[in-house]
């Protein structure tokens, strides 16, 4: 009897790092985001680290939905509180691997908090902010990341308030390693991500992301494509950077890189420490 | 051993691995009791920036399979509502304990309070059932965090301790018996194969669906958002329903097993004093300095405020004429014990009985004044 | 007094509620709302943005929900009638500082429009279970006032009404709105500025060193003064006396004599007295075919219109249904359910949650008449069918019930046929 | 009374801005006795929420200028504290850094005073460099001193008054018993750059006034944006 060849079924190399039984994904067209999960689960591939021990934490917004299509041990938390979601989860069983994944309204406008004192104590996380200059997942209100004069919702007139610029927020915090890049610089963010992963400590890798429904459309910055390939060809990359020098201006260009690479004792240890003399005394 | 000591032992005695906290007064006590004792205990703590990463950090760390607490004051409390919130979606135990103090917003931090009651039932959005214990001496202190630690992990819900600073100043001998002798509810696990494990998949007898910890390979998602058996967000109304209806009834059709109360002097009482907490314990003495004179005065004590002995109570009202509710407050569970009475026997509030704590007076004249 | 002119947009629009009621806190003379986003709360804070800075009014978007209603507080102590926009998850975050407000008896009014929850829930969905939330979900004793509009043209005239009340009676007012309402897009008029009446702040206007930020008059209200004015007031969340200042146990024993010096000083009683005393004044209920009803359909919000097509039906088939509308959920009217509980069979609740105001409801009834809750888990408004079943189920049914009856609806059958109902006795 | 609202009474009066301008915003209680001295309105907020009352006093009326005393800043109003510089809300804040909670019975500060570990929070923990944060997120006036540079401090709250925008005088002042010994353990170096002014243990606690900008203040950059956009329809905010 003849065979017909059928087309096999093959397994696409990612299959395991998501929750293919999810997808389709809720993120709109021409969004970043999604950018930012291949690179992340590109990453997690090239760590070939246990799956089992890595925690995904993620909290409220566009972003905050990238928990639920990883398949790690993955919680969707509450509204900016990822952080110190990820504190008690990292505390409670410090061989995990934990990392939170999330937009910069949550990170760094109702986190910020969280933000600056994980940084602080310098809780062994890996933070990956995904910031889109807006609050997507609500229709496009002003984010603290909203670069002037662009036009929000909630900023009907334009953005008159100085944006927030998160690598420097990270280094005076204290965070240990801080890194940006664009959804386009895929590989360089995936090596960003491990090496991030690696660190002791506190790490931050920004990445900017563009909202094509919301940002963009109202600011008439064209389709999703267009403006993730507009980041890209505006991005300089200058490692080593002041962080002084990287606010974001309104379609200018954006300085990536990998900016603060520096050790400091991680939380975890301290308390060790302090325990045992605790103990002794 | 003090109120506060005992109410950390018995967090320690229940294993208690986990410890996140913001410094408030006057919630200090247990804080300190606590970390002292974590270098042996092998518990681990970390005092947050604010409670709202407090109890944030607890409901993390249960999920790595600790058993976590969180003590907090009045203002913390209210900062919390958010998360507990999260802990009712999540279905995450954990203990909260709140030491209340007198007055709205900071009050008077160091004096004793109550107004608390209903704002840890009702306090967070959306609709849930919680279990709150109020004890009323140190050795209860120890003994109901105990068992809210059981509690907790029997029905997979956030348990609120209420207490006061009187409570937790107050010394007494604390019998704190040995580990094993120690009952503490075991956490439900999953024990199917691996892929098939459904984080909300609940069990038809008692409504609750078995847990899993962080690293053992179940690969799961959990979410605030409403939420299947998979733990996948779906936004309709069946699922809502799915979720909301079962984290009520999960509480209330068992509430018959979880409530606990004392009573005493009941058998023909004419009029029947429920209290719970510091003000109990002058209830008490003004129930029994009632029977001395004659008066025919019964003792009721919620031990578990929350979820409420609704049909005790109503027994209760068929039997007598009054009930006499002290609280320290403008009247909170006076209206829960309303309700129930049915109209059987009417209800009298003792507002803030507890700034004359030590002398029951007006707790007593209460009492006379249902005489007559 | 009447609204200034210029902060009146009248006119005829097809809004919803979310911006109806933006219209309305600009007319009641809103200066200041202080918001962050959320679904489905921020088509209103949009709004007030594309509006306000015409009216004078200020808007800013702060760094999360704390700081909203912080900023509101300080807002309204600087002069300016102020208020946060608000749901679900973040209506939880503010419980903290509602008590401060309500300590500082600082006027200001929040909306909620709700969702539903708990925790993330749905957040584009319906819900009406915060209602409970409202009254106790901050820490200590205190009392406040909530509406419940079910219509985008309820919407505006409640945030007017809102603001008057928390203007007379110095109190955090809750607009509690939900979704539904909130995204209903209907016809609403804005009247002319001379029709709409404005409750003024009342400042305090005697001589400066007399001025005692707590001093009360028949009604438990004090006149307030603005930041700034030079009186050199000092506001305290602690418990505090006339003068505002903290009344502190001294030491850390306890001291029985000192206690009841600090409960004759203390002022805290009068944050519920103020309202339990002028509840008459306040309370607001909208009564249909009460005077003969063998059963009374209690309900607010959003709920009381699908209750009205059940009512309808019942009512045309012969049967004597009234409706009672909640148009402040807080203070409850107590004695009118009371009065009612004497005369009829029974009441019927339905209401998007599993029970709140059905125990109060349930309370006041004293055991005299069955009460019925038809609930809803959210996410979606009740169908009038179990509405309508609910209430031939209460005119049917011979016993007397020892406790509310939880009525159940064609939702929970369609979600768990049998599963859940077999724990249920 | 306290050194901190001594300084701030002799500001007031230095900067001549006067009296009624100037409110204080705290989360650390005071006896009121205080303002038989000070002469201004003091609100004692819930704890951290003292920036963002202060940012809806300044909107509501632009005339003022709140003046805030933080006590837990560095915990529980981080966030407003960042994004109050970030939008150079038109505020004096004043950071009492006591090291330890001092409502809390003095955790940290317990045991020995000599050897006394530099944490404002627990032991082990590393404290926040506040005026470091402060110029990261945009302040335009940082400044740090101990208590008991009382010229000194006068001389930078009076400034701070005066200066549009978001100035942030961080004020090293531990229970009385332990303010000599910061006093003596502290090097002033004017313009020292933030990055060199972190507290650490067995080092010198670094004082003086780091940082003097220019930025828009959040009134001013609302007003411009609003005007270019909307012409006579806009009603300014008039300061």
């Amino acid at each position: 009897m003849e065979t017909i060849n059928t087309i096999q079924e093959q397994k696409h190399p990612m299959d395991d790092l998501l929750r293919m039984d999810r997808i389709p994904h809720i993120w709109c067209p021409g969004c970043g985001i999604g950018n930012a999960v291949s690179a992340f689960a590109e990453a997690l591939r090239k760590l070939e680290y246990d799956l089992d021990k890595v925690v995904v934490v993620s909290g409220i917004g566009c972003t905050g939905r990238v928990a639920g299509y990883i398949k790690t041990d993955s919680f969707h938390t509450t509204h900016g509180r990822a952080i110190a979601f990820a504190t008690g989860i990292k505390l409670g069983n410090p061989d995990l691997k934990v990392i939170v994944i999330s937009g910069d309204g949550d990170l760094v406008s109702i986190g910020g908090n969280h933000f600056v004192h994980a940084a602080r104590r310098n809780i062994d996380l890996t933070v990956i902010c995904v910031n889109n200059f807006i609050y997507a997942m609500t229709g496009g209100q002003v984010a603290p990341t909203t670069p002037i004069p662009a036009y929000t919702t909630t900023s009907p007139f334009g953005n008159f308030e100085a944006p927030a610029n998160v690598p420097q927020l990270a280094e005076a915090a204290g965070a240990v390693y801080v890194a940006r890049w664009t959804a386009l610089h895929m590989r360089r963010l995936a090596d960003s991500i491990v090496e991030a992963f690696n660190r002791p400590g506190f790490s931050v890798v920004e990445v900017i992301s563009p909202c094509a429904m919301y940002y963009s459309r109202i600011n008439k910055l064209g389709d999703g494509l267009d403006m993730m390939q507009f980041y890209y060809n505006n991005s300089i990359i200058r490692h080593g950077e002041s962080t002084d020098n990287l606010n974001i201006d309104y379609q200018k260009e954006i300085i990536v890189g990998k900016f603060v690479d520096r050790e400091r004792p991680a939380f975890s240890e301290s308390l060790n420490e302090w325990l045992r003399k605790d103990q002794v005394e | 051993m003090s109120g506060y000591e005992a109410c950390a032992e018995g967090a320690l005695a229940a294993g208690c691995g986990f410890l996140g906290y913001t410094p408030i007064q006057p919630s200090f006590g247990i804080v300190r009791r606590f970390i002292t004792r974590c270098a042996e205990t092998g518990a681990t703590f970390v005092q947050m920036e604010d409670e709202i990463s407090s109890l944030a950090a607890v409901l993390g760390a249960v999920w790595t399979g600790r058993k976590a607490l969180t003590v907090t004051s009045g203002q913390g409390f209210a900062q919390m509502m958010e998360h507990i919130g999260l802990g009712v979606m999540l279905e995450t135990p954990c203990v909260i304990v709140n030491v209340m103090h007198d007055g709205a917003s900071e009050g008077i931090p160091s004096m004793p309070g109550g107004g608390d009651v209903m704002q840890a039932r009702w306090g967070s959005h959306g609709d849930y059932e919680i279990i709150a214990l109020a004890p009323n001496s140190p050795q209860e202190m120890f003994d109901l965090t105990v068992e809210a630690f059981s509690l907790s992990e029997r029905y997979r819900t956030p348990v609120v301790i209420l207490f006061d600073p009187v409570l937790g100043r107050m010394k007494d001998s604390v019998n704190i018996p040995e580990a094993a002798k120690i009952r503490v509810e075991k956490r439900k696990y999953y024990k199917g194969p691996k892929d098939g494990y459904l984080p909300y998949k609940y069990d038809e007898k008692d409504l609750i669906p078995s847990m899993v910890d962080i690293s053992q390979g179940y690969r799961f998602h959990v979410t605030g958002l409403t939420h299947d058996e998979k733990g996948y967000p779906v936004m309709n109304d069946e699922c809502q329903e799915w979720n909301v209806h079962r984290l009520v009834n999960k509480i209330r059709l068992f509430a018959d097993k979880i409530v606990r109360m004392e009573e005493k002097y009941l058998e023909e009482a004419d009029v029947a004093v429920v209290s719970y907490g510091v003000v109990s314990r002058d209830a008490l003495t003004a129930v029994e300095a009632a029977r001395k004179e004659g008066i025919k005065a019964g003792y009721f004590r919620l031990q578990t405020v929350w979820p409420f002995p609704e049909k005790r109570i109503a027994e209760i009202a068929a039997g007598i004429k009054r009930f006499v509710v002290p609280e320290i407050n403008f009247g909170q569970i006076s209206l829960e014990v309303e309700r129930c009475s049915r109209g059987r026997a009417g209800v009298d509030a003792v507002y803030h009985a507890a700034r004359e704590v030590g002398k029951p007076g007006s707790i007593l004249k209460a009492i006379q004044k249902t005489n007559k | 007094m009447k609204a200034d002119p210029r902060d009146v947009f009248t006119g005829t629009y097809y809004i919803d509620g979310d911006v109806a009621m933006a219209y309305g806190a600009l007319a009641a003379g809103c200066k200041f709302l202080g918001g962050y986003p959320i679904t489905p709360s921020t088509e209103a804070a949009e709004a007030f943005a594309r509006i306000a800075p015409r009216a004078g009014a200020r808007f800013i978007q702060m760094e999360d929900e704390l700081g909203s209603i912080a900023s509101v507080l300080g807002a309204s102590w600087a002069g300016q009638k102020a208020m946060t926009i608000t749901s679900g998850p973040s209506y939880s975050l503010m419980m903290e500082n509602i008590s401060l407000g309500a300590a500082m008896e600082i006027p200001f009014i929040i909306i909620n429009i709700q969702r539903a929850g708990p925790s993330t829930g749905v957040p584009t969905c319906t819900g009406q279970a915060d209602v409970m939330q409202s009254r106790w979900g901050g820490n200590g004793d205190y009392e406040i006032i909530a509406l419940a509009p079910d219509s985008p043209q309820e919407g505006f005239e409640f945030a007017v009404k809102a603001f008057n009340l928390a203007e007379r009676y110095r109190c955090p007012v809750m607009l509690m709105s939900d979704e539904c309402v909130g995204h209903m897009t209907e016809k609403v008029v804005v009247p002319e500025a001379s029709k709409i009446d404005i409750e003024p702040r009342r400042f305090y206007k005697g001589p400066a060193d007399a001025y005692l930020p707590y001093k009360r008059d028949p009604d438990l209200v004090s006149p307030i003064v603005k930041a700034g004015d030079g009186y050199g007031i000092y506001i305290t969340g602690l418990s505090h006396d006339e003068k505002g200042h903290p009344v502190l146990e001294s030491g850390n024993s306890y001291d029985l004599e000192h206690a009841r010096a600090l409960n004759r000083k203390s002022t805290d009683q009068y944050l519920v007295d103020k309202i339990r005393k002028n509840r008459d004044k306040i309370i607001e209920i909208q009564e249909e075919n009460t005077e003969d009803a063998d059963v009374v359909v209690v309900s607010y919000g959003i709920s009381s219109r699908v209750a009205y097509r059940a009512v309808e039906q019942a009512r045309q088939e012969g049967y004597k249904v009234g409706t009672l509308r909640l148009i402040t959920v807080w203070p409850f009217p107590e004695e009118r359910i009371r009065e009612l509980a004497g005369r009829v069979k029974g009441f019927v609740v339905p209401e998007i949650n599993y029970g709140q105001i059905v125990f109060e409801v349930d309370r006041c009834a004293e055991g005299r008449a069955n009460v019925v809750l038809v609930p809803h888990g959210g996410a979606s408004v009740h169908q009038p069918e179990d509405i309508y079943a609910a209430i031939r189920q209460l005119l049917e049914s011979k016993k007397r019930y020892e406790n509310v009856f939880e009525f159940r609806t064609i939702l929970e059958r369609k979600v768990f046929g049998g599963g859940m109902l077999k724990n249920r006795s | 009374m306290d050194k901190i609202l001594e300084a701030l009474s002799k500001g007031i009066e230095k900067s001549g801005i006067g009296r009624k301008r100037v409110c204080l915003v705290t989360d650390i209680l005071y006896d009121p006795e205080v303002l038989e001295t000070l002469k201004i309105d003091l609100f004692h907020t819930s704890r951290g929420r003292t920036i963002p009352f202060a940012t809806g006093m300044k909107l509501a009326n632009p005339k003022l200028k709140p003046v805030v005393i933080m006590g837990d800043m560095a915990t529980l109003g981080g966030n407003h504290f960042v994004h109050a510089c970030r939008r150079n809300m038109d505020l004096l804040v004043i950071c009492a850094n006591h090291f330890v909670y001092r409502r809390v019975e003095g955790e940290s500060a317990s045991g020995d005073y000599d050897t006394v570990s530099y944490s404002p929070y627990l032991l082990f923990e590393n404290p926040l460099n506040i005026p470091h944060i402060a110029r990261s997120c945009g302040s335009v006036y940082t400044a740090r001193w101990t208590a008991l540079h009382t010229d000194e401090l006068t001389r930078s709250i009076s400034h701070g008054l005066k200066k549009k925008g978001l100035s942030v005088i961080d004020v090293i002042s531990p229970p009385a018993e332990l303010l000599d010994f910061y006093y003596r353990h502290s090097e002033i170096r004017n313009g020292e750059d933030t990055i060199h002014t972190g507290i650490e243990e067995e080092k010198k606690i670094i004082v003086g006034e780091f940082l003097e900008r220019e930025r828009p203040t959040f009134i001013e950059s609302y007003n411009r944006q609003l005007e270019e956009v909307l012409g006579d329809q806009f009603v300014k905010i008039e300061v």
